[in-house]
């Protein structure tokens, strides 16, 4: 088993065995969302206007993308608190490369464009692989070396923009990528629901997807049964950067300017947490990316609902962390209908 | 080695698998020092020694997990360096690992297609690996759902699940490393068909087990390995277990089970119309008394180690009474059994029984923690811990007798002697094993025997559940057989024979049907 | 940057502030060794400082060594950056505080060490360093507020809501309650609710998202700068141009957006000139030279009206500048 | 399995001797790699090994091992406490408070040094209560367990402090968590030290400690031994908020104000630590002396880098690297170890 998967989340003394009936398969988090749904538009008019709703979709998207990355690692029995840190990275090195770019080739949008996405997802794919490697060929837990690239990387976006914005991008970027709608949605829900899709896909049908779940529940076996491993460790981390960046991406068009305040520890802790509270499980090879989106849902839902409802926002981390906890310990004992030690 | 009994042509041709000077080192273990080893098509060659012998290393080179360090590998006469799983598995060497190459997670179908799923371009073909695992399972006769995950499965079934993910796709040289482990009689049954089978197709076989029985039964040749050296390559046929047993520890051990002079006086246990909340054990009424051994015997998943676990504490209980030594005892946990003078001997003992990278000392003291003797005011006495830990294992005869070791350095009898140190760290009346014996070589097996013996001498109230029939026949002096979570007949003197506990299975089994 | 002095400033030693005007001295007698300790520099506010401190570093021919500690969430990083400062045996210490009362032991050991020590920017308990200079946030969120109410016609309804920055920071504190004093002025305006939030343009934006919902009759968002870039965005998507955004500190983008009519106004309080004059207090501290206990410059709301009178080089850096964390003396 | 792996040798070799050297050697590798470091800086800035920065590097280390250790005890049950860092700043401004009314009731001063330690040690040990309780008996991962209480305790110290920082800590109160230097040892390095001694016996000479580490070993072995599982979850995460609290107290003695951030980025801080230190997030591995190494290593560093005057966002950079470099020597030297 994997060391430091197991070690995150392993409840001592207690291990549930239950059986896959649809709740156990899909847990209370559905439920949950759609309590919170009929709950909010009965206070509260405004949760269901068109704009509020956009809003949150969103946000949603932003977090699933960012979330299904690192729910694929977590699923293959690693840890990506590099997440936060990316984001701001790609946000920067996207905004400076299509400045540099733009400075000397005027005019040529589509190029700027392209050279910029490259070189930010390029960044994302960069820190990703460093993380994998360090994971896969030294053998270091997941969770260390991303807190140390976690830190580098942060570093290195900060080193780059001084913390100054990075503006100069092209107008048709913002314009028509960042803060364009199609059919009424925004361009980040169409890329997030791509991502699912793709995720879904990938989890269900590809022999990547099928590897990681094998990986993250028990390496020696994928090892003794020939799957290469280190190449789908690596290939999660490197999944895990690529979709963190284009989150810095989609959110520097959405805003207009490369920032190194993007992302961040709160980005990290929330792509975990849409993860973990939806269904994957820290030890490996458990997890399906759309109850991870479910759960972004469900987050970013809670977020809103609490600004609308006009609560202190001194206290409205009091409240999200207890219905993380209640959510999470609902699901949890749901699922323990046998108790084994 | 003279051979005869052989199909002619197998004689002929070259051996299937010809391993020649095999050495494998970890860090400051000699595994294997120069072992040769031989296979033919179309025999079944048991590898048999102590454990921590290296067989299971053995297997491990052969299966393409470690490189060996030194030492030539034909395989149909062709000589392969750098084997790895895949290509193992690409020229047709499937092995049976001791510990399941399953992913719990994934689900059987998922697991027995592991490493070589039909795929194009990168992408599942679910319909084709659905069908093909089908066939295969219906081919094995297993009962066994493709569909099931594997963490939902009991043990037997998990090692049905591994048997036929070796068995799928072209087999040359199947390896069975302990396959019997955790099969009761009639999956074990089975395995020996399929055994059959294979063989008349010519596909070599590797076989190891600690049951004498099953050597017996299966083996062509028998290779004995010990501390890592070939001892000899013997024909089965012109062996006596004796000689084998001997040749394997290097001294003789005449008798397999020891006899026992049970005394029976009053009842230490029991239970009243027990269920239990998953429905595993179902109105069970069993009492066993001080100065015998009671034995629970029965099917796979027919709920005989969930009524131990249940006694001890480990399961949710949803009706009926338990007594100990006639005090109403209910909602048991692990810490009042203890109090109560009850230990649990878990059959899976890296899962459930010792913590590895701890000290032996450590491990054997756990249960008594609670004792003056151990600590006092929450402040362990650490020299007094060494003494009493340190005199239980010069007892049990631990092999090394360093008690700093770590649990994790010790081979599989050895870490059933420190669960069995914690008998001797506190005061005891009540002593459940679960499958006592599974997995620890035949001079293991006997020692733990002996110590049975001693606490039923003592007058202690000893319950074994074993899937070992022999074993518990041997053992018990009342045997229970159990059937889909009830007992179906209680056997006693000369009634507890196997062929009355083969026919109680089957009565019961036909009884269910009718319903 | 002789054009940057004399700087028109308040000297408020004495407690209540008196205009002057201030002048550095030349040159340091020695390349004395000169620490400066920020919250962070991830902003071009901070930059903006720091460009103040690194030029008069420069002219006054000391050495300065910068260090910042990640972010107003790092506290403990800075406490031990002041450490180490004392015992690398620095002449000087100027620090911009991630919490005043927060340093308050350390400025005492400092005095008991005998190193003289500067406060920057951020606010001071009273009487806390032997030379301080910043604007009082408090004071400086009620320019903010009194600039709002001069831009907005007589009877026009000011439906506001807050975002101040992030909860438990201290300065999002001070300058929200100062705007909140300056607006309870105007009958008209109303708080319609104050949200707290880290001071990212992401994170600002959600909330600035969520607020256009929950509060449909809000017409000025006023909040950090940040908040304003967010807000830009958030309102032209929204389609509510009715919206004024106001700034309650500066940076470049705020500047930009300005220009573009993005926003209404923004506040400054000088930073390039007060990193300047922080050094030159240091200098005059270790040579125990007369200087003014208090220097608060002179915090103005900038507008479209009065960005041609503003003299822009003491508000930030040149886009050009990038940064540098030390200096050696020649 | 990883457990598995753990087989160690038997056989006696000839040249045992050169190998236990060479292990021993492996052994005190971080404490080697500690002392090198010390001297590459040395040579680059001399100020590094002056008496008056070593012992402000003790001292600055002694607050982070004290986290460390808070977290060291958590890690070895296969946990840890993100919640870490809002504790100390909920204790911090909770004690302030606690202290300013005292003051502004006209209390003894001891009173209200009592008063301020109570509400602290309190609200630490509430902290490690929910976390124990929603871990050990509600079955929630440690992870979301002590995010949930992340939030909470956010929340909680920026409203009951309004978001400012508390002041009116009283000068007895900072004098004897702070100030005071008895042998002029700083107070910071002594109380450390004891509770690192302290803690070092618990761990090593009590039947909790021995718990504790079987526990985080094979959680399932411990429960069928009869340890009390979920009871000593509970007290473990009770142990870590109040060390943490601890640390809170000693800091807002330092800082002679409750500061509603004064936690901010701890948690991690404290777990990198810890693990760059030999502290296993597997569970079962680590102590008192790993918590001290890792503090004293990444304190090392950022000082001498500071002193060496490296760049804010190079340190970052530098920082990162680090952390995996002391990990991955770790994991070679539990290698050599065989
Ligand atoms: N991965 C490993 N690392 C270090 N030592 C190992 C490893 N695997 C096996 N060993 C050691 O090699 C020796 C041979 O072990 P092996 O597992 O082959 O024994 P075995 O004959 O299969 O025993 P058993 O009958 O108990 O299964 C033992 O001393 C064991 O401790
Ligand atoms: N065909 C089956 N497929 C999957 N699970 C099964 C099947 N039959 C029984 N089980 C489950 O297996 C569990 C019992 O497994 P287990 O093999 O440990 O039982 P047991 O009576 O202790 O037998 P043994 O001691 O021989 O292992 C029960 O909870 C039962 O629900
Ligand atoms: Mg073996
Ligand atoms: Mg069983």
């Amino acid at each position: 088993m994997n060391a430091q998967a197991s070690s995150l989340t392993a409840q001592p003394g207690v291990t549930a065995s239950y059986g896959r009936s649809l709740l156990g398969r899909i847990g209370f988090l559905p439920a949950l969302l759609i309590l919170v749904i009929v709950g909010m538009s009965a206070v509260d008019p405004q949760f269901y206007g068109p704009i509020n709703i956009l809003n949150i979709l969103r946000n949603a998207a932003f977090l699933t993308i960012i979330a299904c990355g690192q729910a694929l690692v977590i699923i293959g029995g690693g840890f990506d608190l590099s997440v936060g840190a990316v984001v701001a990275l790609a946000s920067v090195v996207t905004a400076k490369t299509m400045g540099v770019i733009a400075a000397s080739f005027p005019g040529n949008d589509a190029l700027i464009i392209a050279g910029g996405l490259a070189a930010g997802l390029g960044s994302g794919a960069a820190v990703g692989l460093v993380n994998g490697l360090c994971v896969a060929r030294l053998k270091v837990s997941g969770f260390v070396v991303t807190l140390g690239t976690m830190s580098a990387t942060a570093g290195v976006a900060l080193m780059i923009t001084s913390g100054i914005p990075v503006y100069g991008m092209p107008q048709s970027f913002v314009r028509d990528f960042g803060r364009a709608q199609f059919f009424g949605l925004p361009t980040a829900i169409y890329v997030a629901l791509i991502v699912l899709l793709v995720m879904v896909f990938v989890q269900r049908r590809t022999l990547f997807g099928r590897y990681v779940y094998a990986i993250g529940g028990n390496t020696d076996a994928a090892i003794v049964s020939g799957v290469g491993t280190r190449r789908h460790l690596v290939g999660t981390y490197v999944l895990s950067g690529v979709l963190a960046a284009l989150t810095g991406i989609l959110l520097t068009a959405q805003v207009g300017s490369g920032q190194a305040s993007f992302g961040g520890d709160r980005m990290m802790l929330q792509s975990i947490a849409a993860a973990v509270i939806g269904g994957v499980s820290l030890r490996g090879g458990v997890g399906r990316v759309e109850i991870v989106a479910v759960s972004a849902l469900f987050l970013t839902i809670l977020g809103n609902a609490l600004n609308l409802l006009h609560i202190d926002s001194r206290l409205q981390p009091v409240f999200l962390g207890i219905i993380m906890v209640v959510a999470v310990a609902l699901d949890e004992l749901g699922r323990r209908r046998k108790l084994r030690v | 080695m003279d051979i005869s009994a052989r199909p002619p042509q197998a004689a002929a041709a070259p051996p299937l698998l010809e391993l020649k000077g095999i050495s494998k080192r970890f860090t400051g273990v000699r595994a294997l020092d120069h072992v040769d080893l031989d296979v033919r098509a179309g025999e079944l060659h048991v590898l048999f020694g102590e454990n921590g012998a290296g067989k299971s290393t053995l297997i491990n080179v052969i299966a393409g997990t470690f490189p060996p360090d030194e030492g030539s590998f034909h395989f149909d006469g062709e000589e392969i360096r750098h084997l790895s799983p895949q290509r193992a598995r690409a020229i047709g060497i499937s092995p049976v690992f001791q510990e399941f190459s399953l992913v719990p997670s994934l689900t059987v179908e998922e697991n027995l297609f592991l490493g070589r799923e039909v795929s194009t371009g990168g992408v599942l073909r679910a319909g084709a690996m659905r069908k093909k695992a089908r066939a295969l399972i219906d081919e094995l006769g297993f009962d066994l759902d493709p569909g099931r995950r594997v963490d939902d499965l009991s043990r037997a079934h998990q090692q049905m699940a591994e048997i036929a993910k070796a068995l799928l796709g072209k087999v040359r040289l199947l390896i069975l490393d302990e396959p019997t482990a955790s099969l009761t009689e009639r999956e074990t049954g089975r395995l020996f068909e399929l055994i059959a089978k294979l063989k008349a197709q010519g596909v070599g076989l590797i076989y190891v087990s600690h049951r004498m029985r099953e050597i017996r039964a299966l083996a062509d040749r028998v290779t004995v390995l010990r501390d890592g050296r070939h001892i000899r390559t013997l024909d089965a046929a012109r062996v006596t277990d004796g000689e084998l047993v001997e040749l394997m520890t290097g001294r003789r051990i005449d008798v397999l089970f020891p006899t026992i002079p049970h005394a029976p006086t009053e009842v230490a246990v029991d239970v009243e119309d027990l269920t239990l909340a998953d429905g595993s054990v179902q109105e069970v009424n069993f009492y066993a008394r001080s100065g015998e051994i009671t034995g629970i015997a029965g099917l796979v998943g027919c709920g005989k180690s969930e009524l131990v676990r249940a006694i001890y504490g480990l399961e949710p209980i949803v009706g009926g009474t338990m007594r100990i030594e006639g005090t109403p005892y209910d909602a048991p946990s692990p810490r009042e059994s203890l109090t109560h003078g009850v230990a649990y001997f878990p059959a899976n003992r890296v899962a459930e029984g010792l913590a590895l990278s701890r000290p032996i000392r450590e491990n054997a003291s756990m249960t008594a923690l609670d004792l003056p003797a151990f600590a006092r005011f929450g402040l362990l006495r650490q020299g007094a811990e060494r003494g009493l830990v340190g005199r239980a294992m010069e007892r049990l005869k631990l092999r090394p007798p360093n008690i700093e070791r770590p649990a994790g350095a010790l081979s599989g009898g050895n870490r059933q002697k420190v669960m069995l140190g914690r008998a001797l760290t506190r005061e005891l009346k009540v002593f459940l094993f679960d499958e006592p014996s599974v997995g620890i070589d035949v001079g293991a097996k006997l020692e733990v025997y002996e110590f049975m013996k001693q606490l039923v001498e003592a007058g202690a109230a000893v319950i074994v559940v074993s899937s070992e029939l022999p074993e518990v026949l041997a053992l018990s002096n009342r045997l229970y057989v159990m059937h889909h979570g009830r007992i179906a007949t209680e056997l006693t003197g000369d009634d507890k024979t196997e062929q009355n506990v083969l026919a109680s299975f089957f009565k019961e089994h036909l009884a269910t049907e009718a319903a | 940057q002789e054009k940057w002095f004399p700087m028109k400033i308040y000297d408020s030693s004495s407690g209540t502030p008196k205009p002057a005007e201030y002048t550095p001295l030349a040159k340091a007698q020695k390349p004395y060794n000169i620490c400066v300790l920020f919250p962070h520099m991830k902003d071009s506010f901070w930059v903006a400082v720091a460009y103040g401190v690194v030029k008069q570093a420069e002219a006054s021919n000391v050495n300065m060594n910068l260090y910042e500690a990640g972010g107003y969430e790092n506290l403990p990083k800075q406490l031990s950056q002041f450490d180490d400062c004392m015992a690398a045996k620095a002449d000087a210490i100027i620090v911009g505080t991630i919490s005043g009362a927060g340093l308050m032991k350390k400025f005492e050991e400092a005095k008991a060490k005998g190193i003289p020590v500067v406060g920057v920017t951020n606010p001071l308990p009273p009487n806390a360093l032997p030379a301080a200079n910043y604007v009082d946030f408090t004071a400086m969120g009620e320019v903010t507020g009194e600039g709002l109410l001069a831009q907005s016609k007589p009877d026009e309804e000011l439906n506001i809501v807050t975002f101040p920055g992030p909860a438990g920071s201290g300065w999002a504190e001070a300058f929200n309650e100062g705007f909140k004093k300056a607006v309870a002025k105007n009958p008209k305006a109303k708080i319609l609710g104050e949200k707290f939030g880290d001071s990212g343009v992401a994170v600002q934006l959600q909330l600035i998202q969520d607020a256009l919902q929950a509060y449909p009759s809000m017409n000025v968002i006023w909040g950090s700068a940040p908040t304003a870039e967010a807000a830009i965005g958030a309102v032209a998507e929204a389609g509510r141009s009715d919206i004024k955004v106001i700034s309650s500190y500066e940076n470049q983008a705020m500047l930009d957006a300005l220009n573009r009519g993005d926003i209404l106004a923004f506040a400054t309080q000088y930073p390039v000139g007060e990193g300047a004059i922080a050094i030159d207090q240091a200098v005059r501290l270790i040579e125990k030279k007369p200087v003014t206990a208090l220097v608060q410059p002179i915090a103005a709301v900038i507008d479209k009206t009065t960005v041609p009178k503003v003299q822009m080089d003491l508000v930030l850096a040149p886009a050009s500048w990038s940064p540098v964390y030390s200096v050696k003396a020649k | 399995m990883s457990d598995l792996d753990l087989a160690s040798p038997a056989a006696a070799a000839p040249a045992e001797r050169r190998a236990t050297l060479l292990a021993l050697a492996w052994q005190a590798a971080l404490p080697i790699a500690l002392v090198v470091l010390l001297l590459g800086f040395a040579a680059v800035d001399s100020a590094v090994l002056t008496p008056g920065n070593l012992v402000n590097i003790v001292q600055q280390a002694s607050y982070l091992a004290l986290f460390a250790m808070a977290q060291t005890v958590v890690i070895l049950t296969r946990g840890f406490d993100l919640a870490l860092g809002p504790t100390v700043s909920m204790v911090s401004v909770g004690a302030a408070l606690a202290m300013a009314a005292g003051v502004a009731g006209g209390q003894e001063p001891g009173t209200v040094l009592l008063m301020g330690l109570a509400a602290g040690f309190a609200l630490g040990a509430a902290c490690g209560v929910f976390n124990g309780v929603v871990i050990a008996y509600l079955g929630v991962s440690p992870f979301v367990a002590t995010l949930g209480s992340y939030n909470i305790a956010i929340g909680v110290a920026t409203t009951i402090s309004s978001g400012r920082p508390v002041q009116g800590v009283p000068d007895l109160f900072s004098w004897l968590l702070y100030g005071g230097s008895p042998f002029g040892v700083p107070a910071a390095i002594v109380i450390t030290v004891i509770v690192g001694i302290a803690l070092h016996l618990v761990l090593t000479r009590t039947v909790y400690g021995r718990a504790l580490y079987i526990i985080g070993t094979n959680p399932r072995a411990a429960a069928v031994a009869g340890l009390p599982v979920k009871r000593l979850l509970v007290a473990t995460y009770v142990l870590c908020s109040s060390l943490a609290a601890l640390g809170a107290l000693m800091m807002t003695a330092r800082t002679g104000s409750g500061e509603p951030n004064l936690g901010g980025s701890l948690s991690l801080q404290a777990i990198a630590a810890a693990v760059v230190g030999g502290t296993s997030l597997a569970g079962g591995r680590g102590g008192v002396g790993t918590a001290v190494v890792g503090a004293l290593f990444v304190t090392i560093l950022s000082n001498g880098m500071n002193l060496t005057r490296i760049d804010g966002y190079v340190q970052m950079v530098v920082l990162g690297a680090i952390v995996i470099a002391g990990v991955v020597l770790d994991r070679l030297r539990l290698e050599r170890r065989g």
